[in-house]
């Protein structure tokens, strides 16, 4: 399954970009370079051989992931890949995790108190959440919480006058070094700087999860196996939590896979707002120079981690869910 | 009542309040369950039987149920009065359901073992080892093979008749079992898997001292389990007695009907024309106050459509309600 | 036994159809009659675009520009090039709704097509246009999109028919489960025992009893066609200025967060209102159509 | 003996199983080797437990499945052999009434556009035509054809069964086939549905194929009674045959296990089989009845018996019988 549709996005990938108008030679000399110019860049790019020969010289190099080079920067993409993801990453998660906690805890509350003002705030709070362009929420944190308030800084991933040199590149971790060294004021800019971004970009997820929870435990509380726990007079709190919870978070673990993926697409659209240094940035300015390279790199990468991330959740499913464990 | 009753139930109304109006499910009924008999509660779709059932151990969604009237008196205690966290005590300690669908009956997450034993966890003071043990004692009593290993499968794995035991085990799973409600038990199984189980059940009532209320369509399931019938047509009680009294002398039209639409019934055995109740059962909307049964009646006049009848006993423990009782003896000589 | 079903099996009063019926509850479900009367007034406001704006769209205005509400006869203020806030909006309804119906009309008709085909007839068929929908579902649909975009070249034409385009595998799978289940049922296995054509069944018999699942997908599909949009056009790859676009219009804000409050917040609030108007009226939908279905 | 409407010929109707992991895939048998012949104007009746493949050998003549192996003769053509066009015409004379009245009816059509459906299909006459013909025949079952514009869940179980049967009707076939055609309906009603068919069968000469696990059911309507388990005929005989003389032991079962409709009866009866119905996906070996048979001998597990005539016109699968 894994490999086949790898496979899959690798090659529409290529082709859709190869297919697009355009001659990347061109967009690369820009408009005025000469005829020979262009010719040879073509030549070093293979771009001159036939498609059929450019896809199996191209998938060659995935293989070993070799990405080429970037237009813009000449530097290898890869490395360029390599030296962002994490920050995405890094970002991603701490706004899933601030979703999926919060967005279960909601959706439990909610259908459980069904019909309260608790379970309408929340649900038409969740309602509204869905309905927002993400960029645009992130501008209106950014303008409340940072401008008006200055709780936050408006962007980038530490303070700049920390002199600080990453190893991995996921912050929390490097600075978590320096903190159990004693210096927590690097640890603490790091996750200073995580908190609005995380709001941002967890809120939409936040409200997905919670109604999805919401929904799924409603559909489990009316099963029959409930019905039966609860005439065999086991507590309702019990009920809820130990036999409701489990079922309804199968499809709850679904949407958070499917979430996360999302949030590191959208990272597209919201990292340029936080001044983010990470791959959702870096693939936006790439597209806007037609980098072509850095675009295919950076969107494969993305879907890899997408399917991989489905991957996950279908083994986290059959964690939970003996049926299809063990058929 | 004597003292031998375990359960009373006197004058339960029970509506649900719908788009369309007020569906009066269950109208003025009362009935009594003696403590180790069976009382099957036999009826046709929409008759009420299972709401019934549902307002002994409260499980009737409210809304749109509202239950109007009555009480339920069990062990000394009117359960229509007792609050939620005395009822739910009650339930699964002396009051304990079974259901129709054993598929859909059992939570798909959890292997049985641990389904059983943490009933026991819950009603009594044991170690989670014990409770355990219990659990697979109680899968032993039921009849499931190998227990010990059968405690270690999730629901899935257990064929329908299987998971019907297992679901009479978690009914049984209480200290003091008192009364223990069958709704449609085997009427999703095969037809052996269904002797099994009422075979099993039979069993199970003299082995532990409880009373069934049984409640089902199934005229021959009735035949072979109950002790004592009540005959429910669209939310009213038509006729009750013992066993052998309703099906030796069927007195109320409708259960003579029912019973003559048997295609078993052995009047049948030269295949002839069957002799079916007339018409369908009516809109429990727009019912009145007469007697359901009027319309499909062949005996009914305008005594019938005006007003439910009164009760006429025919024997000890036998009664009808119906108009035309006199009439009806005169012809009802299976 | 269940009272209620009785109800509607017995003796009913008069002939309703299932359209009618589901009308009923339609109107008696706040939430989809709240996103009805949200998604009506952006369709009239859409339609009377040139009757109901006070200005030209993009006619500039220097002097007045970054002017705050209320405070001339620029009702919502005016942008960083003194254009009129609320006439911008007005005309990025009619924007919003092009996107929506387009979008939304190249995924259902390519969607039901293909998923009435692959879910109808199955096997080798069905096997790989579930590969190829697999592979598009592969990447985060933000992604496809914007590849789609990039291949096509950014504008708002090219930035309709890319949404359209990432939706189809949605409809496809919605369709084709749809499809399969009632394929199964007895119904079309009757009508086949009456000598039924496969494209009788396919598109008279069972399509229609695959609608409820389709339009509640349809209707929050134009709600995420609108999101969709603003984004790409917040990157640059949809609507291009002065287009009065609602994602461009954010986009073109960004660097006022600290000095016009309106010129971030109007745009937004006009995108969450018409997203909101098909997200409630979609979930009423559900609860009515199939409470079972929930994301 | 009167002449045979349709012969079906060591009939074979086999699926894939495949499971969620791995590739594995297992057959499930459920039809597997069933020959026998139904008459003109008689009703076969044919009865089984659940995974029994009684349904799946009803839409099998029927051709609505297609199938594994064998033959199925009508009229002395093999159904399988026909091509799109013959099938289609073929389809007029040989019908199906559907066990579920709430799924089998298109919930979104009309009634009157249900009945008259396969009159259109097959062209059968002008629209004018057509409306006396669905008049009628909604008459003939007891549904008054001013109803013809509701939708079928206004009508009640009995009376949406009896929409199902007018349709199967509309075309004047002489093979009817019911699978499980009263088992969804409340006692009384199953009644009149019963009497209803009985009543079609004398007026319009038809043959009915005869589907259920009501073995009452069967009993009360069938002139001829086929007993199917694990996707083989058990046991076969005329009806009064079978009743008294069954020689299978799960026809046996299966008698005993009914619960009559007679109190004083309930303590007279044998002791029943234990055990599981197994799954038709790994039938046991030898004959599939072995394991919940108190009579079974060593052959049984080892070998499949063979369907014997053991007096006219009586078959049964079974080594006792030897």
């Amino acid at each position: 399954m894994l490999f086949p549709t790898l496979f899959g996005v690798v090659t529409l990938v290529f082709f859709m970009i190869a297919l697009s108008p355009g001659d990347p030679a061109r967009v690369m000399l820009g408009e005025r370079a000469s005829k020979e110019k262009i010719e040879k860049l073509r030549a070093d790019l293979g771009l001159d051989k036939p498609l059929i020969q450019q896809y199996g010289l191209y998938l060659t190099r995935i293989v070993r992931l070799d990405f080429g080079e970037s237009i813009k920067s000449g530097q290898k993409v890869w490395d360029e890949i390599k030296a962002r993801y994490p920050a995405t990453i890094e970002l991603a998660l701490c706004a899933m995790i601030f979703a999926s906690v919060l967005g279960v805890w909601i959706g439990v509350i909610s259908a459980t108190r069904k019909n309260t003002w608790i379970d309408y705030t929340s649900m038409v709070g969740a309602l509204f959440g869905v309905s927002m362009p993400v960029f645009w929420l992130a501008l209106v944190l950014i303008m409340i919480f940072s401008v008006n308030l200055n709780l936050f800084p408006t962007g980038g991933r530490m303070n700049l006058r920390l002199f600080f040199q990453p190893e991995t590149n996921f912050y929390l971790i490097d600075t978590f070094k320096l903190l159990l060294k004693g210096e927590p004021e690097y640890f603490l800019s790091a996750l200073h700087h995580l908190i609005l971004p995380s709001v941002a970009l967890g809120t939409i997820p936040l409200a997905i999860i919670a109604r999805t929870t919401r929904s799924s435990m409603l559909e489990v509380l009316k099963q029959d196996y409930v019905k039966t726990v609860r005439s065999a007079g086991i507590k309702e709190q019990r009920v809820v939590f130990r036999y409701a919870l489990r079922n309804a978070l199968m499809p709850v673990i679904t949407v958070i896979g499917l979430q996360f993926g999302m949030l590191l697409a959208g990272a597209l659209l919201t990292e340029t707002i936080f001044a983010w240094p990470g791959i959702g940035k870096w693939i936006y300015q790439a597209i806007e120079a037609r980098d072509y390279p850095a675009v295919q790199g950076g969107i494969i990468v993305i879907s890899t981690s997408f399917v991989l991330i489905n991957l996950a959740v279908d083994v986290l499913y059959s964690v939970i869910n003996p049926k299809i464990r063990l058929q | 009542m004597s003292d031998d009753t375990l359960l009373t139930m006197e004058n339960v109304n029970v509506h649900f309040h719908t788009r369309r109006g007020v569906v009066k499910a269950v109208r003025d009924l009362s009935l009594h369950i003696k403590k180790g008999e069976t009382l099957a509660l036999v009826g046709e779709s929409g008759c009420g039987k299972s709401v019934t059932a549902h307002t002994i151990n409260q499980l009737i969604p409210m809304p749109p149920g509202v239950i109007e009237s009555g009480s339920v008196i069990f062990r000394d205690r009117d359960l229509l009065k007792l609050p939620e966290k005395e009822i739910r005590k009650l339930r699964g300690t002396q009051i304990s359901m079974i259901f129709q669908e054993p598929m859909t009956s059992l939570n798909p997450v959890f292997k049985i073992g641990e389904q059983l034993a943490d009933v026991f966890l819950t009603h009594q003071k044991m170690t989670k080892k014990e409770a355990h043990a219990k659990a697979v004692e109680l899968l032993d009593l039921v009849k499931i093979p190998s227990p010990e290993k059968r405690a270690h499968d999730y629901p899935h794995q257990l064929s329908g008749g299987m998971r019907q035991r297992v679901m009479i085990a978690m009914a049984l799973a209480s200290p003091e079992p008192g009364l223990m409600i069958a709704d449609e038990p085997t009427t999703a199984l095969d037809v052996t898997i269904q002797a099994q189980i009422l075979d099993l059940l039979t069993d199970l009532k003299d082995k532990v001292d409880m009373s069934i209320l049984l409640i089902t369509h199934d005229m021959g399931v009735v035949a072979e389990t109950a002790d004592r019938v009540v005959v429910m047509y669209a939310g009213r009680k038509v006729e009750e007695g013992t066993v052998y009294q309703i099906f030796d002398n069927p007195s109320h039209p409708y259960t003579l009907g029912l019973l003559n639409s048997l295609p078993s019934n052995e009047k049948y055995a030269d295949h002839s024309r069957l002799e079916a109740i007339p018409g369908n059962v009516p809109d429990l909307l727009t019912l009145g106050d007469g007697c359901p049964f009027a319309n499909r009646c062949s005996w009914a006049d305008e005594a019938c459509e005006k007003s439910f009848p009164g009760i006429t006993e025919l024997d000890e423990g036998h009664s009808i309600w119906c108009h035309k009782s006199e009439e009806v003896k005169n012809r009802s000589v299976r | 036994m269940n009272s209620t079903e009785t109800l509607n099996t017995i003796n009913a009063p008069a002939a309703e159809s299932p359209l009618a019926e589901h009308w009923h509850q339609l109107k008696r479900s706040k939430t989809a009659m709240a996103g009805l009367i949200i998604i009506l007034a952006f369709i009239l406001i859409a339609v009377f675009a040139p009757l109901l704006a006070p200005m030209d769209p993009v006619a500039q205005n220097i002097e007045m520009r970054k002017t705050a509400p209320f405070v001339s006869e620029y009702i919502l203020g005016t942008d960083d090039l003194g254009r009129d806030m609320l006439s911008r909006l007005i005309y990025g309804a009619r924007i919003s709704m092009t996107i929506g119906v387009i979008a939304v009309g190249i995924a259902l008709f390519f969607g039901i097509l293909i998923g009435v085909i692959s879910g109808y007839y199955g096997g080798m068929v069905d096997k790989v246009i579930q590969r190829l929908v697999d592979i598009m579902l592969a990447f985060p649909y933000i992604l496809l999109t914007i590849v789609i975009v990039a291949v096509l070249g950014p504008s708002l034409t090219n930035a309709m028919v890319a949404i359209g385009i990432s939706q189809i595998p949605r409809y496809i799978r919605i369709v084709r489960a749809s499809v399969m289940a009632e394929k199964e049922s007895d119904y079309v296995m009757a009508e086949r025992a009456l000598g039924a054509s496969d494209f009788e069944l396919m598109f008279l018999s069972i399509l229609p009893n695959c609608l409820a699942p389709i339009s509640v997908q349809a209707t929050l599909g134009f709600g995420s066609a609108i999101l969709e949009s603003a984004g790409l056009s917040f990157l640059g790859l949809g609507a291009q200025p002065p287009t009065p676009e609602w994602g461009l219009m954010i986009a073109s804000s960004k660097e006022f967060v600290t000095s016009a409050w309106w010129i971030v917040t109007l745009p937004g609030i006009a995108t969450l209102l018409a997203v909101l108007g098909f997200n409630l009226l979609g979930d009423g939908l559900r609860d009515i159509l199939d409470p079972r279905l929930r994301d | 003996m009167s002449e045979s409407l349709m012969e079906v010929k060591d009939l074979k109707k086999y699926y894939r199983i495949s499971s969620r992991e791995g590739n594995a895939k297992q057959t499930l048998k459920a039809v597997d080797g069933v020959s026998f012949d139904i008459k003109k104007g008689e009703i076969l009746g044919i009865v089984g437990e659940s995974g029994c493949g009684k349904s799946t050998l009803g839409k099998t003549v029927l051709r609505l499945h297609e199938k594994t192996e064998g033959e199925v003769l009508y009229g002395g053509r093999d159904l399988f052999s026909l091509d799109h066009k013959e099938m289609v015409d073929l389809r007029k004379s040989i019908q199906m009434v559907f066990q579920d009245p709430f799924s089998s009816l298109n919930p979104r059509k009309k009634v009157g556009s249900l009945i008259s459906q396969p009159l259109r299909i097959h062209k059968a006459g002008t629209p004018a035509e057509i409306a006396e013909k669905v008049d009628s025949i909604m008459e003939e079952v007891g549904i008054n054809p001013m109803y013809k514009n509701r939708f079928p869940h206004q009508f009640s179980g009995g009376q949406r069964q009896r929409i199902g049967i007018a349709r199967a009707l509309t075309l004047n076939p002489e093979f009817v086939v019911c699978d499980e055609a009263v088992s969804a309906l409340d006692v009384s009603v199953q009644a009149q549905i019963l009497n209803l068919l009985q009543d079609l069968r004398e007026k319009h000469d038809l043959t009915y194929m005869f589907i259920a696990h009501d073995l009452a059911v069967v009993e009360y309507i069938s002139t001829r009674i086929v007993v199917m388990y694990l996707g083989k005929i058990i046991e076969m005989a005329d009806k009064d045959e079978l009743v008294k003389n069954h020689t299978h032991p799960y026809t046996k079962a299966l008698f005993n296990a009914f619960p009559l409709t007679d109190p004083h009866k309930r303590d007279q009866k044998e002791k029943i089989v234990m055990g599981d119905v197994p799954s038709p996906i790994n039938p046991p070996t030898g004959c599939h009845f072995h394991p919940r048979c108190p009579y079974a001998k060593d052959i049984c597990k080892q070998q499949y018996p063979p369907l014997k005539e053991v007096s006219p016109g009586h078959m049964s699968a079974c080594w006792l019988n030897e």
